[in-house]
């Protein structure tokens, strides 16, 4: 009591702090909500306005924290490279799978983006002479999605898949190995077919 | 002299409309077949035997400006068409979407489905593109389109070499006849040099005089110009 | 202690029911997770493996006051025709935006599919008249993200909007009602937009 107004003060941060901490965890909780995907502490700095990847990271733990003790059917989960994502617990996949029904892409998109993933980096005219002129809309649709990049080199267009696409569909973010694991799929899939067409 | 001149050939159908320019008004200059034109110009004045290089300048200069009409429609085509009238209505602000999250439904088999029929379609595109070789579809554009502003840079210089040629073989004025000036010349260098005389006397740096007769035609420099009658 | 079986029974009752409870609360998240698109009470019931209705909105309902008790950037809403719906609460859409890698949501197409929506049944036609030429690119994107339908009659093509675009934003599936609804959106809208003008 003998100095009230620095405690009133004090109270009040408390207060203006607590109310900013939920404000950030909502902030994260938001982030990891609409992504749907891994997010980087860069990406959760930018969304938390600080350049502390520290401060990012206490955040999104106490939040994952919260996540675990609710112990509910989503949860957020650390991968490697201190990336996070927030995701339905593997467990209850089955009772809900027949809800999901929109598909990443549509056919035509999707079939200009496996060119692209097992052709790169290849250049933009290279893939429209194979897939024909509507590519063009393909091509952007891709890159408005973060599936692919479009590096320019002059007058030539050079594409490739992003880090994203490799963590959708669960291939290696190195594109090398990527195209070899695609390719290891294909052959496994085309024989298992011709097999199955033999039988 | 006789009185009763007949009217040559090229003055009638089809030829005619080289030598009519106002009858161009009432039809498009791309219904008119320039090559065959000049082509069949030439025959028939090769079958008459007689070469009458008036009528052989008239017919150049009418082909070059129905020339230039069609490039002039080309042109004209390739303006972008007027955008479409806007008819006003209330249109509403853009919807606020809401953000969801929503798992999608496409997995990597999916993918490798559709990359397996990708694939199939670039090797037929391959061998389609082996057995064309390479072949072009159109032919080179210069093949088409005459390098217009070469030629007429071109142009300049020829003339002023030729008036300088003209200049030295009269030692400054003197009259020089045409057939001289050619001989030796392979035919289209001959025509190529009528045709520069063409514009040197168009700009009277050179007069030009045909004899009805013989047909030879006389080409005066110099001082002689402002005498010399024209064509 | 008289019938101690039957008072044991009663409590393990209890743990097993609470048990139960917090399965089918997890269940209900799982499924308004993955959808991401409002489910009605029909849908909860499959993955509840119910045919009560009134069940699946009791722990439906039980689950959107879970989550506005915890107050965070998800909500649970209720939508006419008892439909349910787990969204990013609309505060914080301008923080994340730019995480979403979707390409729906560039202002041109939504501006046309808002006037769609309002005018509804409209031909292509008029729609290109209003909105200017590049509106048939617009038409296209709508129609390959299963908005809008295209119906050709004719030479004409009418269009209208889809019962995924009803459910995308939480409007009435009815044409009459959805305009209804969305004539107070927008109003509302351009309200708070001049408002903020005038500001």
């Amino acid at each position: 009591m003998q100095k009230p107004q620095e405690s009133e003060s004090k109270g009040e941060g408390k207060e203006v702090l607590r109310e900013k901490l939920k404000r950030k965890l909502a902030l994260v909780e938001a982030a990891l909500y609409v992504a749907g995907r891994p997010l980087s502490l860069s990406d959760l700095c930018s969304i938390l306005k600080t350049q502390s990847k520290d401060k990012a990271k206490k955040i999104v733990e106490m939040l994952a924290r919260e996540y675990a003790n609710r112990n509910t059917a989503i949860e957020i989960l650390e991968l490697k490279d201190e990336r996070y994502v927030m995701q339905l617990k593997s467990e209850f996949a089955p009772y809900v799978k027949k809800l999901i029904k929109r598909p990443l892409l549509s056919p035509g998109p999707l079939k200009t983006l496996s060119y692209i993933a097992i052709r790169q980096p290849i250049s933009q005219k290279k893939v429209i002479e194979v897939r024909g002129r509507h590519a063009y809309t393909h091509i952007k649709v891709l890159k408005e999605m973060g599936l692919i990049t479009i590096e320019k080199r002059g007058r030539s267009a050079m594409l490739r898949t992003t880090d994203y696409f490799a963590d959708y569909f669960g291939l290696s973010r190195d594109i090398t190995t990527m195209k070899r694991e695609l390719k290891k799929i294909l052959e496994r899939e085309t024989s298992e077919k011709s097999q199955m067409e033999d039988a | 002299m006789s009185i009763e001149v007949k009217k040559p050939f090229y003055l009638r159908p089809p030829w005619n409309i080289l030598f009519e320019l106002h009858k161009l008004e009432k039809i498009s200059p791309w219904s008119i077949n320039i090559a065959y034109l000049l082509m069949s110009f030439l025959e028939e004045m090769k079958k008459m035997g007689q070469i009458d290089f008036r009528a052989s300048g008239v017919a150049l200069d009418s082909s070059a400006f129905i020339y230039l009409m069609k490039t002039k429609l080309l042109l004209k085509l390739q303006e972008p068409p007027k955008p479409p009238k806007v008819i006003l209505d209330y249109v509403p602000p853009p919807l606020i979407v809401p953000l969801r999250h929503e798992l999608t439904s496409t997995t990597i088999r999916h993918l490798l489905e559709v990359l397996d029929e990708v694939l199939k379609n670039e090797t037929i595109l391959i061998n389609r593109f082996e057995k064309t070789s390479m072949r072009p579809i159109l032919p080179d554009p210069s093949v088409i389109v005459p390098q217009v502003e070469y030629y007429l840079m071109e142009i300049e210089i020829q003339m002023e070499r030729l008036y300088a040629t003209l200049c030295n073989m009269v030692k400054g004025s003197g009259i020089i006849e045409f057939s001289k000036l050619i001989k030796g010349l392979p035919r289209l260098e001959a025509i190529r040099t009528f045709i520069l005389l063409l514009f040197l006397a168009q700009r009277e740096k050179v007069g030009l005089w045909q004899d009805e007769n013989s047909g030879e035609i006389f080409i005066t420099i110099g001082g002689l110009n402002a005498e010399a009658p024209r064509i």
